[in-house]
């Protein structure tokens, strides 16, 4: 596969390490009341969707950047490519 | 007088070797230093640099000389930049955080690495064989700068010249870096 | 219609001709007891153990493609039990006893080949691991033994001893480990459970589920709907498609596993051997051909194919422990869709839906579970409780805590 | 030694004759021969036995469809089983056997299994070898394995390097027959970077093998003018002898370059290379295969397909056979007889399936209509054909035509569908192509000359057009279009004997109707029950055939009883190929500790930790075994002082104004309070709550921390640390920069630790106990003002320290220390004896963080703040990990001191029975220790810490062994830490 770095251009997904699904960013507050079961959800609990799936990949032989993708797990057709930590600054994770 | 004195050994120190139609050799003296923009400090940071170097910092993927050509500024990131110049002593983080005024931080990333330049009419070739990057003359320009993985290896790749380029590895692996290049370079003759 | 030499041997002499169907083509009833979806080995083998040893044979096994499409018909044919922790190694054991008797039980030759499967050993801590796994193994009742390297640079000279980057310091055999042809499992499955009565539908794809006030009532189907008493998913790499359409997400991804096999050869290995650490197993089947793989290529997908870095991987991997295969070729290579679980291990279970039953998360465990995934999932349809041997594949061990994760990788489904 | 067959034309070198061997015996043919052309020049029809009834077989094909003519080639480590002939270029001294017989190729004994064909129909094997049960494995599997194969490995350590490499273009063309020729023309014009890759030793495709023309020349010259002029375009490569073998996500492609296999000897360069090649854009011109029609006794040595047999007329000078017969559905199989008979080889009759009128003039051929071949005669050659009508021909060659099929394989690699053309009664590519491919020629159905040329233009220029380029205006090269018609049979139904399908596996049609009646009947049970497909040529001229069968069967048209998709390699691709440069020492890079020079000259023997290589022991004269130097290690360091290099531990530089904040996060315990000076131990979770790693970092300034992390674990903790960082605190203000390889760091440890350390440590530099007591840290400067960083830390119970000097200077350090330690007696430690201690000490390592148990089984669940979040913290807390019987590590010795611990014993209690209900954990580590002069072990037990003096056994079956042992508490020296504070 190749990733379109927004910022390195096309590169060969063997330079990235795959994570998981991108809610991975969403990660609840541990003095929520529903802590617990927030956690165990967020731990372990996925969509897994077949088709467009938003995750993260790491460029470790690259520029250390965390990426989240949106591909589809049909056809592997990458239709974004967004730098993480924007999506997680988006998704108001700025403290 | 101590009583005791280190020497210097870089693991492919003085290494230099011509090929038919390529060059190998290890720089002499090769400091590295990363330097890391603060969050909410990048204008500073970069002003900064401008100061320091007489250029300003390039784009990810792109690298330029300082104004005197001695230093070259790689940035690697949005947020992290190597400067990569020649000094013998290991004493640089200081001199560039002080040419920096601690608008940026800095670490020493001179003994991390190991440099390696390729140079010639058939270094491309040879490349062709590990590096998994379009390094074609129109593609990869004068300055380019990226990291990639060769062999197994993390490498930096910086195009220097026509056709030149200076590649950054890991020193640990030093000498498995220098085989798989060597081996590129054996394979394509 | 008993096989056997003499049926061959009459059927031989008039041409072949009188060779009845394996299994019936039935249309599918608008109710059963008992409707499986996913007529793959766990599913069939669910239908024939149903229907044999807890005497349930109103089944329907519907299946959207042709039965034993699923990962059953594009494993890597080992069969092991050679697990560590108490929620897998008797489970695994079971089903290696029922692997054992599979082909009198079921009148099938499968070619269960118990020729050895042998993990290497590379480092001090790895040994130290793979003992501890060889004791449990005996502590539940199976046979483990462990090599040093003498022993093993007589038995497999051929192995990279000399010049490894990586040397082999012994390593672990199950001998009862092996290689079964996987096909003909499913073939021998569907053809025992559909002579006791058992509907396999095949080209029947369900497309939602029943739902009422919490219950599942039947299932609706590309050939119109379907009632039952009892719903059991059993499709493992599609589960998080089908059980999304009954709402449920699951601690589970689905990534591919490619698999490889070279051109037939005479033979070269004796058993099965696994380098854990070039990411490489292989084995050679019974036409000659040497069926190998690695690891997963690690991105969620359903595309049943992979790409090149892994089939490199794999190859590196392969000829760092065994140069003498540089020669042989490549014929062949294949992706199949796994449930990668979030400990690495399986889920036969109930779900809080009423009369929907789950069965899956195998990872690439499951063709050597395929036996006793099908029995104990039976069992728990039949009998509305866990066997003991599958007591801790439950879907709320994450939530309690009570992980089974034999790698110790945590619950990042693609390390497993 | 003449060459019988050999006649006049063609594009073999005759100035360069080449000298070979088959099963012994000498020939010659020509540079620009293959085996296969070379065989038949020589007279040589049997060439090999098939894989299930050992039928003597001969050459069917010309190309890499081959199911018959495999061989093994070379010998002794170069021997390479399974090799086709069709494709193997002829070299001087090549070596060629046969395979897959008992005996010789002409009687083999295995023949035998012919006669009893009628009890070996489709999958007899799975309905018996059933009984007696135990006969299976003693008896009948090794029967079938030996059967089973056709060539043999060598066994012996491949003697041949391969490489691999990285190639990018704008369009990559697939064949460089005319369509692909046209293409790469096309698109090189424009300027595009073009790759044109040819699996062929001379580019043109069918070009060689016809007698067709192109611009008013021969076809074979216009593609070596086409060549040229290619070859002259800086921004096109041509690569021939190189197969593109598989179709990869975005527009990446396999493909395999043989640089050697045509040369007697490789002479120290890679005899292939794997390529991966980027395209933006992809043309696949990969042309077609013929296919065969079954019948009766269809798979004898001489009968051929008739696009075969031109092309040993035409392109090498070889005529199949001295008298030959043509059997035809289409026009194609016309051309054949014509070009023969053009060369003065007799066509003797040429029998067309159609009740129509002959498609051309062949002179002295006589023309059968409406008829086909029945059967045939000649056991190890063909000597008759027996037509339907029951006449008999005398021929020693058949050329069958039963039309042609698209070579679509490319275009399934991606799971696309082909779709059934009913005018070209064959499947050509779907819609759902892989992305970035388009398909020109006969790959596309486009099935005569003149339709492939025009559209390997086109489709190359409507290719480059999306990518901006401006397409030349030149003109698609002229052509005729040859007559196509072809009306389709796939196997003769009047055949009394058995016809083959696929030649290889030996699957009949027969087969194929007892697979119909036992059920299996989509186009995948059927090449699973049958085999069918699945041989070395997996399927090429098959797998068509067996579908209309199929089809015939079931009474439905050829699509809707299935297609069949066809998955990577295109062609089989050698593993040596695909494993490059990964061979030996080289399947992974080395890394090597900056004081590995000196260890090596001090009798160290070294361990792979990773990819490092540490210093596992260092072995002085007079030792007996490694126990000796070990004991000695510890007892030295214990006694005075050690030094051990552990540069491997991940060390990661983290600064920022939020540094302390971000070390909260990823840290269990809390590092806000850390003052600036002090180191502190670190203990980090998974986010499920289990141990993950553990380590020191040291406050080296307000804003700037060092860490360390385990050797294992470098990489992916900074990996998960930059997921923190950019993911779940993107704004904070921290950076990582891993400086694990910049700087030489050894552990000096021993109650003489300090002394030496002072003789090394300039002298401006406080380290007294005072100024730089236990956990202190601080920059220093050694040998004169060579900066440094000293950790006053301890893995081994002593007052230690870790030094870390620039690493160029690791080599002179570790000298430094020895030299400045000799007073001292210093002695350098190895990776055992740094296990020792840390057992000794208690302290948990790899064994105990296995990524299964958590900070309450190691003791350590006190370290997690309850003040703040981190990593893990929640997750941690879940009952089932919280049990009170939860195993806790503790210490354990032999009640009999003389016994020797075994790790991964597993403990029962005493009267219980050994079995998994009775588990109470397992042990972790053992050493012996020096120290107390009895073997000593970690291990987890339930509730352990509430065990203390217990006897348990420690069982270990796989030795089939067990012993008592006492739990003990796991600091087993100097539990109040009084040494390493002195």
């Amino acid at each position: 596969m190749i990733i379109n770095h927004p910022l390195l251009g096309p590169r060969d997904a063997a330079e990235f390490v795959y994570l998981g699904d991108a809610s991975l960013i969403d990660r609840p507050d541990w003095q929520d009341k529903n802590a617990d079961e927030k956690f165990y959800e967020y731990g372990y609990l996925r969509e897994n969707p077949a088709g467009k799936h938003q995750e993260l990949w790491y460029h470790e032989q690259g520029d250390r950047s965390w990426l989240v993708l949106t591909r589809d797990t049909l056809t592997h057709e990458i239709t974004k490519v967004e730098m993480a930590r924007d999506v997680a600054r988006a998704r108001g994770r700025s403290k | 007088m101590p009583e005791f004195t280190l020497i210097s050994a870089p693991p492919l120190a003085g290494y230099d070797q011509s090929f038919d139609g390529v060059t190998l050799s290890a720089p002499a003296d090769l400091a590295i230093v990363s330097i890391a923009l603060p969050l909410g400090g990048e204008a500073a940071a970069e002003n900064a640099i401008s100061a320091a170097y007489g250029a300003a910092l390039p784009a990810p993927g792109k690298s330029v000389l300082s104004k005197d050509g001695k230093a070259r500024l790689v940035r690697l990131s949005p947020d992290a930049a190597f400067v990569i110049f020649t000094h013998a002593t290991p004493d640089v983080e200081p001199h560039v955080a002080a040419r920096l005024k601690g608008d940026a931080y800095t670490t020493d990333q001179t003994d991390v690495w190991t440099g390696l330049e390729i140079a010639g009419p058939r270094a491309r070739t040879a490349l062709e064989r590990i590096c998994p990057l379009d390094i074609s003359p129109q593609t990869f320009v004068e300055g380019d700068a990226a990291r990639t993985i060769m062999e197994h290896l993390g490498v930096l790749i910086i195009r220097t010249g026509d056709d030149g380029f200076l590649l950054l590895s890991a020193s640990s692996s030093a000498k498995s870096f220098l085989h798989a290049v060597e081996t590129s370079i054996h394979n394509t003759a | 219609m008993r096989y056997s030499a003499f049926k061959i041997f009459t059927q031989g002499l008039t041409g072949n001709k009188g060779w009845k169907p394996v299994w019936r083509e039935p249309d599918p009833k608008p109710e059963y007891e008992v409707v499986i979806i996913g007529g793959g080995g766990h599913g069939l083998s669910t239908a024939y153990y149903l229907a044999k040893e807890y005497g349930i044979t109103n089944v329907a096994v519907l299946e959207k493609g042709w039965l034993g499409s699923g990962n059953i018909g594009r494993n890597t044919t080992i069969i092991r039990s050679n697990y560590m922790l108490p929620g897998n190694e008797p489970f695994y054991e079971f089903s290696m006893k029922l692997w054992e008797n599979l082909e009198q039980d079921f009148n099938y030759n499968a070619m269960i080949s118990q020729r050895s499967i042998l993990n290497l050993v590379h480092s001090d801590a790895q040994r130290d691991a793979f003992i501890r796994r060889g004791n449990a193994m005996f502590l539940a009742g199976a046979d483990a033994e462990y090599a040093d390297a003498d022993q093993l640079r007589r038995e497999l000279p051929f192995l990279d001893f000399d010049n490894a980057r990586f040397p082999i310091k012994g390593g672990l055999y199950q001998r009862r480990g092996g290689t079964v042809r996987h096909d003909a499992v499913a073939w021998g499955y569907a053809r025992g459970a559909d002579s006791r009565g058992v509907d396999i539908i095949q080209n029947c794809e369900v497309t939602g589920f029943d739902i009422q006030n919490g219950t599942c009532r039947g299932v609706e189907t590309s050939r119109g709907p379907i009632r039952a008493k009892k719903i059991a998913v059993c499709v493992a790499g599609s589960s998080g498609r089908v059980m999304a359409k009954a709402g449920m997400r699951l601690p589970i991804e689905s990534h591919v596993l490619q698999a490889f096999v070279s051109e037939g050869l005479k033979p070269v290995l004796p058993g099965v051997i696994t380098f854990g650490a070039g990411h490489f197993y292989v084995s050679q089947s019974d036409k000659g051909g040497l069926v190998f793989g690695g690891d997963i290529d690690g991105y969620n997908t359903y595309a049943q194919r992979g790409n090149l870095p892994v089939v490199e991987d794999v190859a590196e991997g392969g000829m760092a422990i065994m140069p003498i295969i540089g020669r042989a070729r490549l014929l062949r290579s294949w992706g199949g869709v796994m449930d990668m679980s979030m400990d690495g291990s399986p889920f036969i279970d109930k779900t809080h839906i009423g009369g929907l039953y789950f069965n899956g998360g195998w990872c690439y465990g499951g063709f050597k579970a395929t036996p006793a995934s099908g029995f104990c999932y039976a069992h728990l349809l039949a009998r509305d409780t866990p066997h003991p041997v599958a007591t801790e594949m439950r879907l709320d061990r994450f939530r309690r805590g009570h992980l089974i994760d034999e790698k110790g990788q945590g619950n990042q489904p693609n390390l497993h | 030694m003449t060459q019988p067959n050999r006649i006049e034309g063609g594009q073999v070198d005759r100035s360069k004759e080449v000298k070979f061997t088959f099963n012994g015996k000498n020939m010659r043919g020509y540079a620009g021969d293959t085996l296969a052309s070379a065989l038949l020049a020589n007279g040589q029809r049997l060439v090999g036995r098939s894989f299930k009834y050992h039928r003597p077989r001969g050459i069917l094909t010309c190309g890499s469809e081959e199911p018959n003519a495999l061989v093994q080639l070379r010998s002794g480590a170069h021997q390479e089983p399974n090799t086709r002939a069709t494709v193997t270029e002829l070299f001087d001294g090549l070596t060629a056997t046969s395979q897959n017989h008992r005996g010789s190729l002409e009687h083999d004994l295995m023949a035998v299994t012919d006669l009893l064909a009628p009890f070996l129909s489709a999958g007899f094997y799975y309905k018996t070898f059933m009984w007696p049960k135990a006969f299976w494995e003693k008896l009948y599997e090794p029967m079938i394995r030996k059967s089973a194969g056709l060539g043999s490995l060598s066994m012996q350590d491949d003697p041949d390097s391969y490489d691999k490499g990285f190639l990018h273009c704008d369009l990559l063309v697939i064949g460089a027959g005319p369509a692909g020729l046209s293409a790469a023309l096309a698109a090189g014009r424009s300027g595009a970077r073009v790759i044109l890759a040819d699996e062929d030793f001379t580019p043109g495709g069918r070009l060689n093998a016809e007698t067709l023309e192109i611009d008013g020349m021969g076809g074979a010259d216009w593609a070596a003018q086409a060549l040229a002029e290619l070859a002259a375009m800086d921004n096109v490569r041509v690569m021939t002898r190189t197969t593109v073998y598989g179709a990869y996500d975005h527009g990446i492609y396999g493909a395999l370059e043989r640089c050697t296999d045509h040369l007697a000897s490789s002479d120290g360069k890679p005899r292939q290379i794997l390529w991966r090649i980027y395209s933006k854009r992809a043309v696949l011109a990969a042309g077609s295969t013929e296919r065969p029609i079954a019948f009766g006794n269809n798979d004898r040595p001489g009968i051929m397909l008739a696009g075969a047999v031109r092309a040993y007329v035409n392109r090498f000078g070889v005529t199949p056979g001295q008298q030959v017969a043509v059997f035809t559905n289409n026009d194609d199989g016309w051309r054949t007889a014509a070009d023969l008979a053009a060369k003065g080889v007799e066509v003797t009759n040429i029998i067309d399936t159609r009740d129509a009128p002959a498609v051309c003039d062949v002179p002295g051929a006589r023309h059968i209509r409406n008829a086909a071949v029945m059967d045939t005669v000649g056991r190890k050659g063909l000597k008759s054909v027996t037509l339907t009508s029951g006449q008999v021909i005398p021929a020693d060659c058949l050329a069958v035509s039963g039309g042609w099929n698209p070579n679509v394989h490319l275009t399934c690699h991606q799971r696309g569908r082909p779709e059934w053309r009913d005018d070209i009664s064959a499947f050509v590519p779907g819609r759902d192509l892989p992305v970035g491919m388009a398909v020109a020629g006969a790959a596309n159905g486009a099935m005569t000359l003149a339709a492939a040329l025009t559209e390997g233009r086109d489709v190359a220029n409507a290719q480059i057009k999306d990518l901006g380029f401006t397409a030349s205006r030149k003109t698609a090269p002229k052509a005729e279009d040859e007559p196509r018609d072809c009306a389709p049979m796939w196997h003769v139904g009047e055949s009394k004997n058995r016809a083959w399908v696929d030649q290889q596996n030996d699957v009949t049609v027969k087969d194929i109707k007892q697979s119909y009646r036992e059920g299996f009947r989509s186009v995948e049970h059927l090449k699973r029950y049958t085999t069918l497909g699945m041989a070395t040529d997996q399927g090429k001229t098959a797998n068509i055939p067996a579908l209309a069968i199929m089809a015939e069967c079931t009474g439905k048209s050829i699509p809707e009883t299935g297609t069949t998709i066809f998955r990577p390699p295109y062609t089989p691709i050698p593993l040596g190929a695909l494993g490059g440069r990964a061979r030996g020492k080289d399947f992974r890079p080395y890394r090597l500790t900056p004081s590995h020079d000196w260890a090596s000259k001090n009798g160290a023997t070294f361990v792979e930790v990773g990819n490092w290589l540490r210093a596992q022991w260092y072995a002085r004269p007079g030792e007996q075994g490694w126990r000796d130097s070990v004991d000695r290690e510890v007892v030295m360091t214990r006694n005075s002082v050690g030094i051990c290099d552990v540069t491997t531990l991940g060390k990661i530089d983290i600064q920022g104004k939020d540094a302390a904040d971000f070390l909260n996060v990823v840290y269990a315990n809390a590092f806000g309070k850390l003052p600036v000076g002090k180191v502190r131990y670190g203990l980090m979770l998974r986010e499920d709550g289990i141990c993950y790693d553990d380590g020191t970092t040291a406050r080296m300034g307000e804003n700037h921390f060092v860490m360390t992390t385990t050797t294992a674990n470098a990489v992916l903790v900074f990996r998960r640390m930059e997921f923190v960082r950019q993911c779940l605190c993107p704004d904070m203000d921290v950076h990582l920069i891993s400086t694990t390889d910049g700087w030489a760091q050894f552990a000096v440890a021993g109650p003489n630790a300090r002394n030496l350390l002072r003789k090394v440590v300039d002298e401006d530099h406080d380290i007294s106990n005072e100024a730089f007591p236990f956990m202190a840290c601080g920059e220093v400067t050694v040998c004169g003002g060579t900066p440094a960083r000293l950790f006053r830390i301890s893995f081994s119970g002593e007052l230690a320290y870790e030094i870390a000097v620039p690493a160029r200077y690791g080599n002179a350090m570790i000298e430094v220390l020895m030299k400045a330690g000799e007073e001292f007696d210093a002695v350098p430690y190895g990776t055992e004896a740094l296990g020792v201690m840390r057992i000794e000490k208690g302290h948990a390592a790899g064994n105990e963080l296995n990524g299964q148990t958590t900070a309450l089984n190691l003791g350590l669940g006190g370290m997690v703040s309850a003040k703040k979040d981190c990593i893990g913290k929640t997750l941690a807390q879940r009952p089932e990990m919280n049990r009170d019987d939860a195993i806790r590590l503790v210490g354990f010795r032999p009640v009999d001191r003389s016994l020797k611990l075994i790790a991964g014993s597993h403990f029962i209690n005493q009267d219980e029975e050994a079995v998994m209900a009775n588990d109470q954990g397992w042990m972790t580590s053992v050493a012996y220790s020096p120290s107390l002069g009895h073997s000593i072990g970690l291990g987890f037990i339930k509730s352990g810490h509430e065990r203390m003096g217990e006897i348990v056994r420690a069982v270990s079956p796989i030795h089939d062994t067990e012993m008592d042992v006492e739990i003990v508490s796991a600091h087993f020296i100097d539990p109040e830490g009084e040494r390493l504070r002195a």
